[in-house]
């Protein structure tokens, strides 16, 4: 088994790249790999607390919570997340905040790296 | 003691989405990385743009100026000032009618002695495969 | 219909614009949309500019990119943001983002 | 001198769709008309509250403030903002919320409509 | 009284952005504007697909099995459902082989008595030129 | 180098993916790249299944769009995110998201 790290910078909503990267997160999980995902750019939207379920609109925080309460490790870019407005006061519980050097110490031991940009 | 090197390949143009200028600064957060490693430890950045990626590279660009925004050009810079290799594409210059006179090629207003490497395909396609991870913006 | 088409991207996705025929049509080069203004790939213009329109493009998206109004195509006007206000309320009756 | 309704639905941070929203609005009301401006879909992150202004982002806050203090309208889409977690209480100050239909009934008196579509 | 006319075009496909269904929703609005308006005063919505929106017509989504998301022909059954006129391009179709078999054309399960209108593009192209306003998505 | 690159876009803005020259590719389509495995337009399959690559699809993306395996092409093997894991570990070293 093997670690995995999974990098997103797409948004909450729209691309469906970051429910693609928790989808596979959850997928390598349940394989027994070690899973980091970093969230940089728009996808530190999925930071944010209370996010309101609509069937509308991708809605990451519950399946983030389930993944984070297994062991998946999340980390969102700090300096991203506060030029948008989310603060350490409204970030959900569990997710760390960290400045871009987490990502590449994260992918220093990572067996495998899956980097997904930005819209 | 070990290292681990990531290649950061920029493919797309600056200012339509955040993509080359978060691909510079991750690059250049190589530098504080140490904090999380062990001694001796070591990520290394080397930086590659490609196709219309090329276009970041461009200088005298006045985003600062017109949208109260740091430049792709200033990012580029401050990843020479801390010894990045930064590499364009030759290929991908000349198809868009661009020379090393339309593009940055160096800060050395900031001091820093690294330059830009205009290179052939083939030397951003050797420095792929030498890395041990690859991210594409 | 007199029509303000605003292209915002380089590599356009979409092929809306070759389609729509309208009376009248300007084609507003805005954001990415610029580099059709001075971009020759190999050594071309940009296809974009052989549309039946007349064509404008954002001084202020010129130079934030790099770009000097001496690369522009001759045949695209470099207009402000306080043009292309006057455009849309004077020359034109429709917007269409593409 | 008439009525213009923006529309605009790209992100805070990317695109610079938004950033060429405002500054549009700011120059049709340097000419004399009347600017409603609705952000939907990502575009509601112009309305959060406390974005840090870095010169690295796009930062919006400012600029937004100076033109709404000059009599710029600004609404955004409610159920839009709820579904990225951004609450009432975390709306800046003289952002409207409402839904969808807010914008077609400013379209519905407007000399000119651009709507900006999002990534 | 008035009557102000909107043309929503969708020309992108689904699930890469948001802007097709954000389409639907805010066409879908204008059966509840009358609040904002006086008496009498009406704004009406039509919606075209194009180029490769009209992929957004494909029937059996399954968004909501596969990622808790209500699908975009969901939304096109909505609009049916409160009597949006809702035109499809022929030519677009047929380009990417596909048949009025592949798409949805009406909401008959939920009640809609109006169904879908696949069109040539000049139909499309007349339906612009009658709106007061067009919103590109 | 053995490459996993993904592509999640149907009309591709990049050229990237025909450069890489890696010794082993594995294209595997994700988000709207799944309708590179399904559409034929004009009558011919995707030209980016003309490169020399192994193809997957991601099974929950097809479906999510209307598309039923049985319209993939015959180059292109349809997968479970559990084997998308099992390719990126097990079959290739490096991955792209182009």
């Amino acid at each position: 088994m093997g670690k995995f790290t999974i990098g997103c910078f797409a948004s909450l909503v729209g691309s469906m790249n970051l429910d693609f990267a928790v989808k596979l997160a959850g997928a390598a999980m349940e394989k027994g790999h070690k899973v980091d995902l970093w969230v940089s750019g728009n996808a530190t939207m999925i930071s944010i607390k209370g996010q309101r379920a609509f069937k509308d609109y991708s809605s990451l925080e519950k399946p983030l919570k389930e993944l984070m309460d297994k062991g998946l490790n999340v980390t969102a870019c700090e300096a991203c997340a506060e030029a948008r407005g989310y603060t350490k006061d409204n970030t959900m519980e569990g997710v760390k905040r960290h400045s871009m050097d987490w990502y590449l110490a994260s992918a220093f031991d990572a067996d495998r790296v899956l980097h997904i940009g930005g819209e | 003691m070990a290292t681990t090197k990531l290649g950061f390949i920029v493919q797309r143009p600056p200012y339509k989405s955040e993509n080359p200028k978060l691909a510079l600064t991750h690059a250049i957060a190589s530098q504080s990385v140490e904090v999380y490693l062990n001694d001796g430890d070591v990520v290394t950045a080397d930086v590659a743009f490609i196709g219309d990626g090329v276009l970041n590279c461009l200088k005298d660009q006045k985003a600062m100026e017109q949208y109260d925004l740091s430049s792709t050009e200033s990012h580029i810079k401050m990843g020479l000032l801390v010894d990045l290799n930064i590499l364009v594409c030759k290929e991908d210059l000349e198809k868009l009618g661009l020379t090393e006179n339309d593009i940055v090629l160096d800060a050395e207003e900031f001091g820093a002695d690294l330059k830009i490497n205009v290179v052939p395909y083939q030397d951003i396609n050797k420095m792929m495969e030498e890395m041990n991870h690859l991210l594409f913006f | 219909m007199k029509l303000a088409a605003f292209v915002s991207d380089y590599r356009m996705t979409v092929d809306t614009l070759e389609r729509l025929k309208p009376e009248k049509l300007g084609i507003i080069l805005v954001g990415n949309g610029v580099y059709h203004a001075t971009i020759k790939e190999n050594g071309s213009a940009s296809l974009l500019l052989n549309t039946a329109a007349d064509f404008y493009a954002l001084s202020e998206d010129l130079e934030t990119r790099g770009l000097s109004s001496s690369s522009v195509d001759s045949k695209v006007k470099v207009v402000t943001y306080g043009d292309v206000v006057d455009l849309i309320f004077n020359d034109y009756d429709k917007t269409a983002w593409i």
